[in-house]
């Protein structure tokens, strides 16, 4: 009895309200649209936040002097999750319930983006996220959209390059050795890569994980090495990506193919840090200054991208993420304007069926809110030689060997002539 | 798998972490260990340390190592601050344990926020000659980047422990919480002797940060990670047994790098903590304890 | 009935009229209400050892995730309903309690908790490594999207966190006025003194550690579910750690009132300055209103209040 | 002597590392009886006392309270069969006013409640003489005021057995004298007293029987006035 009642009160509510809302609508129109999200401008991942929210805010600045959409301003909301998944929920709920934004987008990382999946499908509203891996996996939700070019199957798209590139030589390759972190991207990047390891019939001859605060990477690079693995893939955070490489450059491992999910090696910071450390390495990339990469956008973005971002401690160039962070609401906004609403339903559908254009090329969403074909670029550092932030700026010093469509040089092979 | 050839580099390998975990808790060994004063924002200070020594690196081209020693003074006169403070508030009033660990807590906290605040989060590091270098002696191989810190690390306890032990103040500083009666007959002021011992603690921490920057990419709140590792090492040596820690640190860095190499690297951190739980189960003191 | 008794029982109904009702539509409410009842539970456990006994347990964060990963393990073995996972949760982390109590044996002052951190980093090792509850990868637990009669699922778990609430508070008041209490108080000021007057040290150090334990067991027992994702860095975060050690500093450690107020006000500072500083100011209040306080009023706003009022001893 | 023996030492023997604290030390306590145990710094008695009232758990040897072995009893349990102690440096519970003090070890040791155990609070107060300090924080207390509350806590565990571990170094002779009354009295009304104290003037006047340890030994057992005379205690006592 008492639910039926609720029931009934609940009914009444929700018509008074659309009364009042339909009301209230033309007050409205004046108001800028509001797109709420979290993002991690503290902890852990601030530095990658950070940058994405300056992006962001160069959309929003643009859109609004082209006129803004449907007529309004756009407006970002925007709190700090900390990096902290705990208070991912109620950032989403204020945003929703206090704030009342039109539009939502999620945080930056597959941690930050998990949590606020119940609130979204609760009330039904459709979310792009921001560098998820395989979120949906779990929750199957219609309305998500994700901008991270993994691919239809995140976990194995992930490395499918590599694993091609590194079966495309003579000799093939027979063993492979397996290391990453121990925390969520980098156990995902290694599952795929040891599923594609037994697709292949690579042996596996090291299979380890590290605690990610390890601070010398001698010894797992020398048991590695004691293996002899033709291939070694590694999927790694920032501060052990630097490590793995300082130690595998110090004692000259010797393999073939050397690579492949090492998260931090994009950022301009370590890049100019490691300098020539870094030549012969294979690794993934989303975005990187080759001519076939030059989509239209890109480079005015990065211009501005560039400018903004100086003196602010983050990325000071901007391709491996800011890029995307651009984009999400680049497909955002055109969604808006095609549907001409801001009706969550619409926009799904318009999302599922349309090919956007972005800053980061063309981009198609497969049913669970993937990109439909992978675009992980798989790059290698070839010519470096010195630190300077400007080599990195130019074509030439991290080639597309992967997907074809996008290839800009040849794979130097193996690692240690690349080296 | 096991190897001689993979054993004997575990080992060197092991030995020069922990030559640099030594360097890390050496100024925790003296605040804690001989002042009894539980400095929970020492690896906050090591992590200043680190970021100096990146300024210098990055504005003039420093050496971090240099930069460290021309900082450690600069450090020292912090160090010396923070204990006026600290005795003014809470040893004074006798309400140390507690609330001093607290209050230490917080000035972790407001160093690290203030780092970020000033540089962000991005991982910083520094260049350096011998960052990327490697020996082979024989089928070993020695990192340069490891080598010259932990170098760094013993000379720095070496001179500590003369100092200690040959000075006037150094034996004050050993006496101050151990032996109320020798220190009395020495007519030392307890409070400045604390003062000297707590500065030096913090000054180590100068040094401390700028090998950290060698050897890793840093960004503020890496310090968090240390605080288990550095309690792990100072208790394990005894407290008050500098020499210990410095056993202790080495006994760690093997062990990690041991277990790294032949189970799995994720287990080595567990390892030093379960080391620690047992040692503190089975002998409290620690190894070298008074 | 006493007037704590009437006062418990009418927070519990006003929250079970608000969370069953729609007077408060603002769902957000809930969500941060949440987070600052369950550090009143988290504070409230961290008092009854840190407080009353005098033992600093800096491994709190071990406790809270591992009251988190049992509910994990429970509902990827039979999806079993809140309800049966918090008091699971309790017990195992009860359990782990009583471990640590007998590391009081041995591990006194700094020692302990020195050994508590030891702890938290071994059993956050054990969690990364172990496969079943998601490992370093993390879990998602899916909560259902609502329960009758609350609507909201997330209202749902805001009461029961209240109900959860009262009874640590309702423990440690209780603990605060029994010969147990008095027991704990003589244990903090001298150990050794205590066991000569007659005092089952070790017995009474037992009992506190294991409630203690399994109050932080229930506070993190329905965190998977108000988070949906549970990975080791977050259910082992050192804010709880922080938190816990912090909230009744502020407050006050010697009543049971301290904890509460100090949640209550550090709780909600932090929900209202995760929403409009939204930077490392947040983080930098946190420390200096910490730093501020132990060195200010080391009785906490307690001892403020009683000052005040005179009514000091 | 007075009456039957209510604790007995056999063979009790300490060892610290390598270091022997009590070598198989033989000793009887009688019932009622005032016994003074003395020897120089470092001579074992405090390792003794720590042992019989379990403080020390892992000596090798007896001690029989009442003809029971207590084995490997705790300290509480010790202290609620009937065996209390003083402690040399005060181990006030500080935080706690005098009458908290004597409240809480009331409430254990005896397991009175309520009333019953405010009442003889009081009264332990009273006949400490620290009524007029009862409601003040036991850590502002002055040097013999806490050895006062030291002893009171000691008698608010309604012992049979005292000990008295130097409840009077660094006090003046007139605060000797009246904490030896307060002993006399309590031993009048049937406490067995062990009093350990490097004032001689205090042992000598309060002790019936006095026993002498050094380097761990018991070196003499007997009258003092006999004790006294004994060369081997002179020896311990003045070196060689």
């Amino acid at each position: 009895m008492i639910s039926l009642n609720k029931r009934g009160l609940l009914a009444g509510a929700a018509a008074l309200g659309a009364a009042a809302l339909i009301a209230a609508a033309p007050a409205k129109a004046a108001e800028p649209i509001k797109i709420g999200f979290s993002m991690a401008l503290t902890g852990g991942l601030a530095g990658a936040g950070k940058s994405a929210l300056i992006a962001m805010q160069i959309w929003e600045k643009d859109t609004n002097a082209a006129g803004g959409l449907l007529g309004r301003q756009v407006k970002l909301i925007y709190y700090d999750d900390q990096t902290n998944p705990a208070t991912v929920p109620g950032i989403y709920t204020k945003l929703l319930d206090v704030d009342k934004v039109d539009l939502v987008v999620s945080g930056y990382g597959t941690n930050l983006i998990a949590p606020a999946m119940p609130i979204m499908m609760q009330r039904n509203l459709t979310f792009i996220a921001l560098f998820g891996l395989a979120v949906n996996d779990k929750f199957n939700y219609d309305r998500y959209f994700q901008i991270l070019p993994a691919g239809p199957k995140p976990i194995t798209d992930w490395s499918r390059g590599f694993f091609e590139l590194a079966m495309a030589q003579d000799p093939k390759p027979k063993t492979i050795a397996l290391v990453g972190a121990d925390a969520e991207f980098a156990k995902n990047a290694v599952k795929g890569a040891r599923i594609h390891a037994k697709n292949y019939g690579l042996k596996i001859v090291y299979d380890g994980s590290y605690h990610p605060k390890t601070a010398d990477f001698t010894p797992i690079v020398r048991a590695i090495q004691a293996r002899k693995p033709d291939v070694v893939y590694v999927g790694s955070y920032p501060p052990d990506s630097v490590g793995m490489v300082k130690a595998a450059t110090e004692m000259g491992l010797k393999t073939k193919l050397f690579g492949g999910g090492m998260v931090g090696l994009q950022y301009a910071t370590i890049m100019t840090a490691l300098g020539p450390k870094l030549n012969g390495i294979v690794n993934y990339d989303f975005w990187v200054p080759e001519p076939t990469l030059n989509f239209k956008g890109v480079e005015a973005f990065l211009k501005k991208y560039q400018t903004e971002a100086k003196g602010k401690g983050v990325d000071p160039l901007g391709y491996y993420l800011p890029t995307y962070a651009h984009a999400y609401l680049e497909i955002l906004g055109q969604a808006v304007k095609a549907t001409n609403s801001l009706d969550h339903g619409k926009l799904a559908e318009h999302m599922r069926k349309t090919t956007y254009d972005t800053v980061v090329g063309k981009v198609k969403f497969a049913p669970n809110g993937e990109w439909a074909k992978t675009r992980t670029l798989m790059v290698q550092y070839q010519g470096i030689e010195d630190n300077k932030l400007d080599t990195f700026a130019k074509a030439g010093t991290r080639v597309v060997l992967y997907p074809k469509e996008w290839v800009s040089g040849k794979l130097r092979y193996p690692y240690t002539e690349a080296r | 798998m096991f190897t001689f050839d993979l054993f004997w580099n575990a080992l060197v390998a092991g030995a020069l972490l922990g030559g640099f975990y030594a360097a890390v808790s050496l100024g925790l060994s003296i605040t804690f260990g001989q002042l009894d004063i539980v400095n929970i924002a020492h690896p906050a200070f090591v992590i200043l340390g680190a970021y100096i020594a990146y300024m210098g690196n990055e504005w003039w081209g420093f050496d971090p190592i240099l930069t460290g020693l021309v900082a450690a003074p600069v450090f020292y006169a912090i160090g010396v601050g923070v204990y006026r403070f600290y005795y003014e508030a809470f040893e004074r009033r006798d309400d140390e344990a507690l609330r001093g660990l607290a209050f230490f807590f917080g000035v972790m906290f407001i160093v690290e926020v203030v780092l970020i605040m000033a540089y962000g989060v991005d991982f910083r590091s520094v260049q350096a000659p011998y960052i990327g270098g490697n020996w082979e002696i024989g089928t070993i191989g020695i990192p340069t980047r490891m080598f010259v810190p932990c170098m760094v690390s013993i000379a720095m306890f070496a001179a500590v422990y003369t100092y200690l032990a040959r000075t006037f103040t150094g034996r004050a500083i050993l006496a101050v919480s151990q032996d109320r009666l020798a220190l009395e007959l020495m007519a030392a002021d307890p409070v400045r002797v604390k003062q000297v011992g707590f500065g030096l603690g913090i000054g180590t921490a100068a040094i401390a940060g700028a090998l950290l920057i060698i050897i890793i990419p840093i960004e503020p709140s890496v310090g968090r990670l240390y605080i288990g590792q550095v309690f792990a090492i100072v208790v394990l040596g005894g407290l008050g047994s500098i020499s210990g820690t410095l056993v202790a640190a080495l006994i760690l860095g093997v062990a990690e790098s041991l277990v790294s190499t032949f189970y799995g690297p994720s287990w080595a951190p567990a390892v030093a903590f379960s080391v620690l739980l047992i040692a503190l189960a089975v002998r409290p003191q620690g190894l070298f304890g008074r | 009935m006493t007037r704590f008794w009437i006062g418990a029982g009418a927070v519990i109904a006003i929250g079970l009229l608000l969370a069953v009702t729609d007077i408060i539509a603002n769902s957000f409410w809930f969500f941060a209400a949440y987070v600052v009842l369950q550090y009143v539970v988290l504070a409230t456990a961290w008092n009854i050892m840190g407080g009353y006994m005098g033992y600093v347990n800096f491994g709190s964060a071990g406790f809270f995730a591992i009251g988190a990963y049992t509910a994990i393990v429970l509902y990827n073995l039979v999806k079993a309903p809140l309800l049966v996972m918090i008091p699971l949760s309790g017990i195992v982390c009860g359990l782990m309690g009583l471990g640590m109590g007998y590391l009081t044996l041995r591990l006194r002052g700094v020692y302990f908790a020195i050994g508590t951190l030891a702890l938290a980093v071994v059993l956050e090792t054990l969690m990364v490594n172990w496969d079943y509850v998601g490992g370093a990868t993390g879990a998602y637990v899916i909560r259902p999207r609502t329960l009758e009669p609350f609507g909201d699922y997330v209202k749902f778990l805001t009461f029961v966190m209240l109900v959860l609430a009262v009874i640590a508070v309702a423990a440690a008041r209780w603990i605060e006025r029994a010969k147990f209490g008095r027991g704990l108080h003589a244990i903090r000021d001298d150990e050794i003194a205590a066991e000569c007057a007659g005092i089952p040290t070790l017995r009474l150090k037992l009992i506190a550690t294991t409630l203690s334990g399994f109050l932080m067991g229930i506070a993190g027992a329905p965190f998977p579910l108000y988070v949906g994702f549970v990975e080791p860095a977050s259910a082992f975060n050192l804010a709880y750690a922080v938190n816990a050690i912090a909230m009744p500093m502020i407050g006050g450690t010697t009543m049971w009132a301290g904890p509460v107020i100090g949640a209550l006000l550090l709780g909600t500072a932090q929900q209202i300055a995760n929403v409009t500083i939204s930077s490392e100011l947040n983080l930098l209040i946190v420390g200096l209103v910490l730093v501020l306080f132990v060195t200010l009023a080391p009785e906490g706003i307690v001892g403020l209040v009683r000052k005040y009022f005179g009514r000091g001893r | 002597m007075t009456g039957e023996t209510i604790l007995a030492v056999e063979d009790l023997t300490m060892r610290f590392g390598g270091f022997v604290a009590l070598d198989s030390v033989n000793a009887e306590v009688y019932e009622g009886e005032r016994l003074g145990l003395i020897g120089p710094n470092g001579s074992g008695k405090t390792t003794m006392i720590n042992c019989i009232s379990g403080a020390l758990g892992n000596y090798t040897g007896t001690v029989r309270f009442r003809g029971r072995d207590l084995g490997s009893l705790k300290p509480h349990r010790r202290t609620r069969l009937g065996i209390a102690r003083s402690f040399q440096i005060p181990r006030p519970f500080r935080s706690q006013t005098v009458r908290e003090n004597l409240a809480i070890t009331i409430e254990y040791a005896t397991g009175a409640s309520g009333a019953e155990r405010d009442d003889r609070a009081e009264e332990v107060l009273q006949s400490m003489g620290l009524g007029p300090r009862a409601d003040a924080i036991s850590a502002g207390l002055t040097q013999i005021e806490m050895r006062k509350l030291e002893l009171a806590r000691a008698l608010a565990a309604r012992p049979q057995l005292l000990i008295s571990d130097e409840a009077m170094a660094g006090l003046s002779s007139n605060e000797v004298d009246e904490l030896l009354e307060i002993l006399f009295r309590l031993n009048e009304s049937g406490v067995t007293i062990i009093m350990i104290e490097h004032i001689m003037r205090a042992v000598m006047r309060f002790s019936q029987r006095i026993v002498v340890l050094d380097a761990g030994k018991k070196i003499a057992d007997g009258e003092p006035d006999a004790v006294v005379a004994d060369p081997a205690v002179e020896r311990a006592y003045l070196g060689d």
